[in-house]
């Protein structure tokens, strides 16, 4: 299946110039059930590859497929190639089984859209950037994935483009991640003239091999790490994501959720040897960044009313926690993290996406409540995935978070801290969630007459279709964690490390290197600990939204995001503004003035000098004369007496 | 058929490509009055027939050779010692190329909206002299004969700007033409000091002809840089560098949608291909010992153009402004002196022209349906012409820089050759990129997204005509941006050779990467 | 020894007959138009013109025999050392014949239908082109001074005839003053000169500053006599600050008049000092020379700025012939700087070329304006020219011809009439000067397009019919011809002018 | 004392400057006419004062022909200034200013 | 004698100079233009141009200063200049530094030069000074006498083409 690679990125694009050329014709909803189709095929293939990979010694789990010469000039030859090895086939798979999950997904909650077959070819278009992402050779490939998805992102956002927000809101994604992009691109050039390639593989190499200095590469990894903020909506860079909320909820969950805005962990991660080549306070400052942002996103989370606002941030903060991990060393518990979160994310997005659908576009949490009596099933996926996300075992987001903390604790015990906070407050903010939309009395009633003209207003569960998808990937988000079991005694040995094992020749061994600390050694400890954070976040929360014990404490603050957009978009709009207009001005007042200048000035000249021009012979002879004693003056005088 | 290399070839090629439109334009002037649709017919036989031609070079280019191809020599004024001498190499080779196809497109696909049929005719008796005078200075391998092309073009310029163009024409095309000839005055007497100076100092003999004096004549260091700056100030005008870009977009806003076209997509690489072709290929040393001047302008153009174009409330002068910040990069990479930046730099001209071509065509359609190109005045268009909305949306991505289309490549390659030689620089012309996203979104969303009002939605969705012009377009920003090789393969040889002849007269060394790029797939 | 001469010792000096009848001709002509124009009634449509440009043509054939002549044997000298017998005097020659046949055709158009229509104006113009075409071959400075004259008293005649018209008057009027004040210094000049140097003749000049020996030079006095001839010579040519006069009488004179003006009368005045400066002045080349940058430069800018301003064409066409001025002095200055070496350089030729050039083009340009203001009432006012594209197209291309090549756009003569000049100067590495002129040249443009926005973009503002007279339309047609011919292909015209640097004393 | 050469050219210098001045300060197109003629009368002077010193005929030669341009050159001028002043006969130069600029 | 001749001549021509610049009436300057002219021929005589001299009386003292008269009779513009009057402010100093500036360069010039200049021997007798000039004439300068009969022409033709009466608006009115 190793040759068929190609496949995997070929079928979604197939699906999208398929409907781009008879999407009309297809219509609602052959169009769906097409782009579902492609992305599924892209997940077989991948799922062959990945068997296939799994056959060979470790050594040899990586194959590179090269399709053509791409930009060949002189030393830079860059072609357009494909890699599959342990990180990219992982990647892919969740990416494509996710996808096709969620493909399916939208086909009911598109239903009738008028754009409905245009959404698929976004989305397929997406999947097919994502696959080149994750799937590409070189940095190249990877930054023409890169930018697909941002470009794609940028659709999908702002599809309800008649209105302002989604248009600004698909706008700022795509210029904040365009300035994440600038580092990209200075990577790739500092890459290619230190090692004249930017191809993972020479670059890696040259950095393993002690090959790269290391102030170059600390400037690589760190400029990479300014295009991971961007992607992956770290601090100063998150803005985009909260307001990308606009995109219709597939998007959201496909997206900025599960695939895009990981692509920054997974870039770090396949840099690694890069990472591990520059000075220390590089990944500190990756860590630092993570942490920060984890906390600061959860703190914000605990104030939204939007239901797609708080799993934004919650998304933010999660990915925070991967950064945490990546810059803690452990790239294992990154990548295993994300696979996790894309399990959990998804669901819990496709699952407010259901209850939105059935809501009749309602978004407010405040006017939900007790849904899980008309959405059952709705309601009970979503309950895993807020056990997964809160990090109670035994599902999937507790061994992910667990494996991180404890990485966490070996390189800082500062950072370990933030990082239980953090725990503390996801537990909280999304228990209060569950509580506000599932639970309590249902607020939606007295605001039946706000929506629309339906005499009687019943939230409804979804079509089978968008069902199915919640079942899988709560199945999912309970056994995901099996990926990669921790070496607790209780675990049996077969099944311990399997993604460890499985990431092996990109990744370096993940506990090995903190064998020995003291932090290992209390693992199981620490595992306990997280565990009691985590019921003490829910106990929280059901104190304050479920018993009414405590009032709810939601400062208006922390609801605006500790004014942190308001304060960039017055800045852009206010200072910003000014200093892009004054430049404007500068350059048709001075310098087209000048040019303008310069013909008045000729024209005044001109003016002046035409005076003498009197029309009066005299005056004319009175030139004429001044000018014969000037000529007199200079042979006479100048080259005659002197 | 074998192509031709270094030597003549039995069929004139390179001057029937001059030929043929100066000859269309007599023929087209000379039509009876009262047939206006004879002009259209003719002048599309004799620019397609060129375009044809052009393509056909390209295929017959020979990729190995890294001189000048389908060369043709003749006499013209002994007495002076300037001779007919043309010839492509791969620099030129897809400026012709693109020459050759963007004037067909613009005489067929452009309405020029006369309302007196009669004006037809000089409307494209003028254009069909512009591409002769274009595509000459592209080919001209004899200082004189650039010289002569490269002052020719303005006439028809000013006349397609002055007489067919929107309100403020007659002082955009006075502007154009005075600014562009002051550049030229300059030129003019450092082509003519060249000539004199090369005889004095061992050539012995007046000759313009580029390759006699590139291999004969020696230059004191500080003669050639004189001499450079009289080339690179005519040079800078046309490009336009920061500050001398004021009359683009006043020419720009005010020319007619096909002169708009032909300006952005072929006039304003005179500029830079000149920068290459006479600055750093006749006075090499002088070229990089001034090389932190220009890309520091080239640096300012990006910044200052895109931030200026974010701006603008019409929108054909946003994407003029666009174009300057454009043509900073390609500046950037000419003086970067590797041969990634230098090929990027020509690559990036192709790809300008493409896009920014595209772009003002498709703001001439908006003019055309709604009569204003005020940004305030549009919105919501992309609910009621989606297919129009896409194809500009492709285009403004390329226009961007998206990787997977033709703008990319250029701005890429620029950036990753200038790297290793003039690293600061890039770090903040980089940065024109997020600038480029951020003008070109605001406006897109602006005059697309939102719901139409009352004036937008009637707007009309594009029709097969325009389709037709607008494909092509599309077409070559897909493939130059996705499969680039084979033009990257005609250009290389000759970048080379190039880069290699600044290296000999200069203390600059090729950078090569610290680590050689071993590969251990 | 003068004292005892006598009679006996009388040698008349030779005439080669064959060697001056490019001159006698169109003198003869003169004197047939007035003799027998006279004596008959009328003569019937165009004839007098006719016959004009016939002489014209006919000298100009007899020139190019002697041409041959010439450069099958050698140059030398006329009539005792009167007149250059050269391939300079021959090309001066054929550029006043030229254009006094251009302007006879031209003139036919306007004086056809008034009382202005005779014999006299005709003659006038073939005995003033006598004396431009002697200005150019003047071997003595007497003969040279009396050229002069006659060519500036025909012009001040035929500035002042249109008596319909004010302006006419007082355009013949302030040449006349003026004239003649510039006259008497060059005149005194040509007596300062012949104080230092013993004689009037300029090879007795020429010969006297290479044998005498220097201390018994008089060199403030040839220094004085030269500052006055350049004076003089530089009123003629309209160099500022002695242009004073030429924006006045051009607009001032009749539009035909004003061609020959600003063709014949500006090859005369630059052949005359040409002759003076780089033929007989070689030796105080350096003396001269800067000053010849001044007039130059002064002239260039000044030319063209105050032509940016003007509002009536033919005073715009007059400034840009002062600008004109300006680079026929670069060229002259250029041919200083190795003024009576063997290695002459381009710069005389550059010169002669541009004379030609410029002769021809602005024969057409005032040619246009004729007709154009003809159909207003002789207003020659910017606003006559709006919209002439859309009602005589035609023309309004002629027009943009002459434009464009007085602005000095490639393939038309005023490009390679420029680049001569300024070759000539770089190639001396004048590159100031060089750069100042091509400036200069931008800013005039502005001007050439101002007339070009008039006649193509401006809605014509009335209907006046304007009629084109057939020998009009000959004229200006041959005109662009030429233009454009030689812009195209000028290489037979270089290596013809290629011997013009060899010129006798 | 004899007057030497040197004595006639002063002498013409000085005449020469009189007509100059005299052209820029007087009015009337007939005197400013006669002022021309002084000035060409000073360089015939100098012309015979040179032919003198050196024994040589072609300065009075020139005179000659000085004298006979001077001659035509009162022709015409005076037939321009009639052309003029019969339909203005009190009219100075200072008058005739149309054209100007 | 020669200087008391000098003296006397040159006080003729200075004299009538000024009068020619200063007299109001233009028959009075027509009338110190003949003083002057009378001077330089009595200058021609004593540097013994006697030919120069005669023309100089017959021509220009006669026929040219006549024919100022002449015209000035015809066209009775004989009435007085107002000299009080200086419309142009500048005109006059620039008028005196322009005619001062002119003589004193050309005094400075000959004055640098005076003993370079030939001897001041008288050239030629009385009788042969005709007959020299008529040898010069026709010999060296056949051509510019033949050149003057074209001068003639044109001075012929111009008063022709200037007198010639003309149909025009504001002759009918």
């Amino acid at each position: 299946m190793l040759d068929a690679l190609w496949l995997i990125p070929a079928a979604p694009l197939a699906g999208f110039i398929l409907i781009l050329l008879f999407g009309r014709r297809l219509g609602e909803p052959a169009a769906g059930y097409l782009a579902a189709t492609m992305v599924a095929v892209s997940f077989a293939v991948t799922v062959g590859v990945f068997f296939d990979l799994l056959g060979n010694d470790e050594h040899h789990r990586e194959h590179v497929l090269t399709l053509f010469s791409w930009v060949p000039v002189g030393d830079l030859q860059i072609d357009m190639a494909l890699l599959a090895d342990p990180l990219s086939i992982t990647m892919a798979l969740f990416i494509t089984g996710i996808g096709s999950l969620i493909h399916l997904f939208a086909i009911g909650y598109m239903h009738g859209d008028p754009k409905f077959s245009k959404f698929f070819l976004y989305l397929n278009l997406f999947v097919f950037s994502m696959l080149m992402l994750v799937l590409g050779e070189n940095l190249l490939v990877t930054f023409l994935g890169w930018e697909g998805v941002g470009a794609c992102s940028y659709f999908l956002i702002s599809f309800w483009h008649t209105r302002p927000s989604a248009a600004t809101a698909g706008k700022k994604a795509f210029v904040t991640n365009r300035i994440g992009d600038w580092g990209v691109m200075l990577a790739m050039f500092l890459g290619f003239t230190t090692v004249g390639s930017v191809s993972y593989g020479a670059l890696n190499h040259a950095a393993e091999e002690g090959g790269i200095a290391t102030s170059t590469a600390t400037g690589i990894a760190l400029l990479l790490f300014v295009g991971a903020v961007g992607k992956s909506a770290q601090l100063p860079l998150y803005l985009w994501l909260p307001d990308a909320m606009e995109g219709p909820t597939p998007v959201s969950a496909l997206i900025h959720a599960a695939t895009m805005v990981t692509a920054g962990v997974f870039l770090m991660t396949r840099m690694n040897p890069m990472l591990a080549a520059a000075a220390d306070w590089a990944p500190e400052i990756i860590a630092w960044t993570g942490a920060i942002t984890a906390l600061f996103a959860a703190s914000i989370a605990v104030a939204q009313n939007d239901i797609k606002k708080v799993l934004a941030y919650s998304t933010v903060s999660q990915l925070g926690y991967m950064f945490l991990a990546v810059g803690s060393g452990a790239y294992v518990a990154a990548i295993f993290h994300m696979v996790t979160h894309a399990f959990f994310k998804a669901l819990m997005f496709l699952g407010s996406g259901s209850v939105i659908h059935g809501m009749h576009e309602e978004q407010d949490m405040r006017r939900m409540g007790a849904l899980r009596v008309m959405m059952p099933v709705t309601a009970g996926t979503f309950i895993i995935g807020w056990l997964a996300i809160a990090g109670v075992p035994p599902f999937a987001g507790f061994w992910s978070k667990d494996e991180i903390l404890l990485f966490t604790l070996a390189s800082s015990p500062v950072l370990y801290v933030i990082g239980l906070i953090t725990a503390i407050l996801t537990a909280y903010y999304m228990t209060r969630q569950v509580l506000m939309v599932f639970f309590g009395e249902a607020r939606w009633e007295s605001h039946a007459e706000d929506h629309g003209a339906h005499g009687e207003f019943r939230p409804h569960e979804s079509p089978p279709v968008m069902l199915a998808p919640l079942v899988v990937l709560a199945g999912l988000s309970i056994v995901g964690g099996v990926i990669q079991l921790p070496s607790f005694g209780i675990i049996p040995k077969g099944w311990r490390h399997k993604l460890e094992d499985w990431l092996h020749p990109v990744v370096e061994p993940g506990e090995a290197v903190i064998k020995g600390t003291s932090a290992y050694d209390a693992k199981v400890w620490l595992a306990v600990l997280a565990i009691v954070c985590a019921l003490s976040g829910i106990a929280l929360a059901v104190a304050v939204y479920g018993r009414r014990r405590l009032r709810a404490i939601e400062p208006q603050l922390l609801a605006d995001g500790w004014r942190y957009d308001a304060g960039v978009s017055a800045f852009m709009g206010g200072p910003g503004r000014r200093a892009f207009d004054a430049l404007a001005r500068f350059d048709a007042r001075v310098v087209d003035g000048a040019v303008n200048g310069v013909a008045t000035l000729v024209a005044s000249t001109s003016g002046r000098v035409r005076r003498l021009q009197t029309g009066n012979v005299r005056s004319y002879a009175g030139i004429v004369g001044a000018g014969v004693v000037l000529v007199l003056i200079w042979f006479v005088i100048v080259r005659g007496v002197l | 058929m074998v192509a031709a290399t270094g030597s003549a070839l039995a069929f004139p090629l390179l001057s029937m490509l001059v030929f043929i439109p100066a000859v269309g334009a007599l023929a087209v002037t000379l039509m009876p009055r009262r047939r206006p649709e004879y002009a259209k017919l003719t002048a599309a036989v004799a620019s397609v027939a060129t375009g044809a031609l052009t393509v056909w070079a390209t295929q017959a280019f020979d990729t190995a050779d890294d001189g000048f191809q389908f060369v043709s020599r003749h006499p013209w004024i002994e007495a002076w010692g300037i001779s007919w001498h043309l010839g492509v190499d791969g620099i030129s080779l897809f400026l012709v190329l693109l020459t050759g196809l963007l004037f067909p497109l613009a005489i067929l696909g452009i309405d020029p909206h006369n309302d007196d049929p009669a004006r037809d005719k000089p409307y494209f008796a003028w254009l069909l002299l512009l591409e002769a005078g274009v595509m000459g200075s592209f080919i001209s391998l004899d200082l004189f004969l650039f010289f002569v092309f490269f002052e020719i073009v303005l006439v028809p310029m000013y006349f397609l700007i002055g007489g067919w163009g929107y309100e403020g024409r007659v002082y955009a095309a006075t502007k154009f033409f005075l600014y562009t000839m002051v550049g030229s005055a300059f030129m003019l007497v450092s082509i003519l000091a060249t000539v004199f100076i090369a005889r004095n100092n061992g050539l012995g003999y007046v000759t313009f002809d580029l390759v006699e004096l590139a291999n004969e004549a020696e230059f004191a260091a500080s003669t050639g840089r004189w001499l450079f700056f009289g080339f690179a100030v005519a040079f800078a005008v046309k490009v336009p560098v920061f500050p001398l870009h004021t009359w683009l977009p006043d020419a720009h806003t005010q020319a007619p949608t096909a002169g708009s076209v032909v300006l952005a997509g072929v006039m304003l690489k005179l500029g830079t291909y000149g920068m290459l072709r006479f600055g750093l290929y006749l006075f090499p040393e002088a070229a990089y010992w001034s090389r932190y001047l220009w890309l520091t302008l080239a640096t300012i153009g990006i910044i200052y153009g895109a931030i200026a174009a974010t701006m603008q409330k019409d929108l054909k002068r946003l994407v003029a402004y666009s174009s300057v910040a454009h043509l900073g990069f390609i500046v950037l990479g000419t003086f970067a002196f590797t041969t990634q930046a230098i090929t990027g730099s020509v690559i990036q001209m192709v790809n300008h022209g493409v896009s920014t071509g595209a772009l003002f065509l498709m703001v001439g359609m908006i003019y055309e349906r709604r009569h204003t190109r005020q940004i305030a005045e549009l919105n919501g268009i992309q609910k009621v012409a989606p297919i129009f909305a896409a194809a500009f949306m492709v285009v403004m991505l390329s226009s961007i820089g998206v990787p997977g289309l033709n703008g990319f490549v250029g701005e890429f390659l620029v950036l990753i050759g200038s790297f290793a030689t003039a690293r600061w620089w890039v770090v903040i012309a980089a940065t024109g990129v997020i600038l480029a996203a951020l003008y070109l979104l605001w406006a897109y969303q602006r005059v697309f997204h939102g719901e139409p009002d009352e004036e937008n939605a009637t707007f009309r969705e594009l029709r097969w005509g325009e389709a037709m012009v607008i494909l092509p377009f599309l077409a070559a920003i897909f493939f130059a941006g996705l499969y680039p090789k084979p033009m990257l393969d005609r250009i290389e040889p000759a970048v080379d050779a190039l880069v290699e002849r600044v290296a000999e007269h200069t203390d600059f060394e090729i950078p090569t990467p610290t680590i050689a790029g071993e590969d251990d797939r | 020894m003068i004292a005892q001469s006598t009679i006996a010792d009388y040698v008349a000096p030779g005439v080669d007959w064959f060697a001056l009848s490019p001159y006698l001709v169109p003198a003869a002509g003169a004197l047939v138009l007035m003799v027998v124009g006279a004596l008959t009634p009328t003569w019937p449509r165009g004839l007098y013109a006719a016959f004009t440009a016939a002489c014209a043509v006919g000298a100009g054939v007899l020139s190019l025999f002697v041409w041959d002549d010439i450069t099958d044997g050698a140059p030398g000298t006329l009539v005792a050392g009167a007149l250059s017998h050269d391939t300079f005097a021959h090309l001066v020659a054929l550029t006043v014949l030229v254009a006094t046949a251009l302007v006879a055709l031209v003139t036919d158009g306007t004086l056809r239908g008034t009382s202005g229509d005779g014999p006299e104006m005709y003659a006038l113009m073939l005995v003033a082109a006598v004396g431009a075409m002697v200005m150019g071959a003047a071997n003595d400075l007497i003969v040279l001074f009396l050229g002069l004259e006659t060519l500036s008293l025909a012009l001040y005649v035929m500035a002042a005839s249109d008596r319909r018209r004010t302006a006419s008057g007082e355009a013949g009027l302030k040449y006349f003053v003026l004239g003649g004040f510039a006259s008497a210094f060059l005149l005194y000049g040509i007596a300062l000169l012949y104080g230092a140097a013993r004689s009037t003749n300029i090879g007795e000049i020429v010969e006297y500053f290479q044998t005498s020996v220097p201390t018994e030079r008089n060199d403030a006095l040839v220094l004085a006599g030269v500052a006055l001839l350049v004076v003089g010579l530089g009123f003629k040519v309209a160099a500022v600050p002695f242009h004073v006069w030429s924006p006045d009488v051009y607009q001032g004179a009749p539009s035909n008049v004003t061609a020959f003006m600003a063709s014949v009368g500006k090859a005369g005045a630059v052949a005359a000092m040409a002759r003076v400066l780089i033929v007989a002045l070689p030796f105080h080349r350096d003396d001269w020379r800067p000053v010849i940058w001044v007039l130059a430069v002064a002239s260039l800018v000044v030319g063209s700025l105050l032509a940016v301003v003007q509002t009536d064409v033919k005073r715009m066409l007059a400034y840009s012939s002062v600008s004109h001025a300006g680079f026929l002095l670069v060229g002259i200055e250029a041919a200083g700087h190795r003024a009576g070496e063997d290695a002459a350089g381009s710069g005389l030729q550059s010169v002669l070329v541009y004379l030609a050039l410029y002769g021809v083009l602005v024969v057409g340009s005032f040619g246009v304006i004729t007709v154009v203001s003809a159909a207003r009432g002789g207003s020659s006012d910017l606003a006559s020219f709006d919209g002439l594209a859309q009602r005589r197209p035609v023309l309004a291309l002629a027009m943009t011809v002459f434009l464009l090549a007085q602005a000095g756009v490639p393939l038309t003569s005023g490009f390679v009439a420029k680049w001569g000049v300024i070759q000539a100067a770089v190639d001396e590495r004048s590159y100031a000067v060089a750069i100042i002129a091509m400036v200069a040249a931008v800013i005039a443009a502005f001007l050439y397009l101002r007339i070009m926005v008039s006649m193509w973009l401006k809605p014509a503002d009335n209907d006046d019919a304007v009629a084109v007279p057939g020998l009009t339309a000959v004229a200006v047609g041959i005109a662009v011809a030429v233009t454009i011919a030689v812009g195209v292909y000028p290489q037979w015209l270089l290596d013809a002018t290629d011997v013009v640097s060899q010129y006798a004393r | 004392m004899n007057p030497t050469t040197t004595w006639y050219l002063v002498l013409a210098a000085v005449l020469f400057g009189l007509g100059a001045i005299g052209l820029m300060v007087r009015r009337n197109p007939l005197v400013m006419f006669m002022c021309i003629e002084l000035m060409l009368n000073a360089v015939n002077l100098s012309f015979v004062a040179f032919a003198r010193s050196f024994a040589d005929i072609d300065g009075q030669t020139a005179v000659f022909f000085v004298m006979v341009v001077a001659a035509a050159e009162v022709v015409v001028g005076l037939g321009i200034i009639i052309s003029i002043m019969r339909r203005r006969p009190q009219a100075t130069v200072d008058d005739l200013a149309e054209l100007k600029g | 004698m020669e200087l008391f001749v000098f003296i006397c001549a040159t006080a003729m021509v200075l004299v009538g100079a000024i009068a020619v610049i200063v007299s109001p009436n233009p028959v009075h300057a027509a009338l110190g233009l003949v003083l002057t002219l009378f001077g330089i021929a009595v200058h021609f005589v004593a540097m013994e141009a006697h030919f120069l001299a005669a023309v100089q009386v017959i021509v220009y003292a006669g026929a040219v200063v006549v024919l100022f008269l002449f015209v000035i009779m015809l066209l009775g513009v004989d009435r007085s200049e107002d000299l009080s009057i200086e419309p142009m402010p500048i005109q006059r100093p620039l008028a005196v530094v322009v005619g001062g500036g002119l003589s004193a360069l050309v005094i400075a010039a000959v004055l640098r030069v005076r003993d370079t200049l030939g001897s001041d021997e008288v050239a030629a007798a009385g009788d042969t000074n005709i007959r020299a000039l008529a040898r010069n004439l026709y010999s060296d300068h056949v051509l510019a006498f033949e050149l003057t009969s074209v001068l003639l022409i044109v001075a012929v033709v111009g008063t022709v083409v200037l007198t010639r009466r003309v149909r025009t608006s504001e002759d009918a009115s």
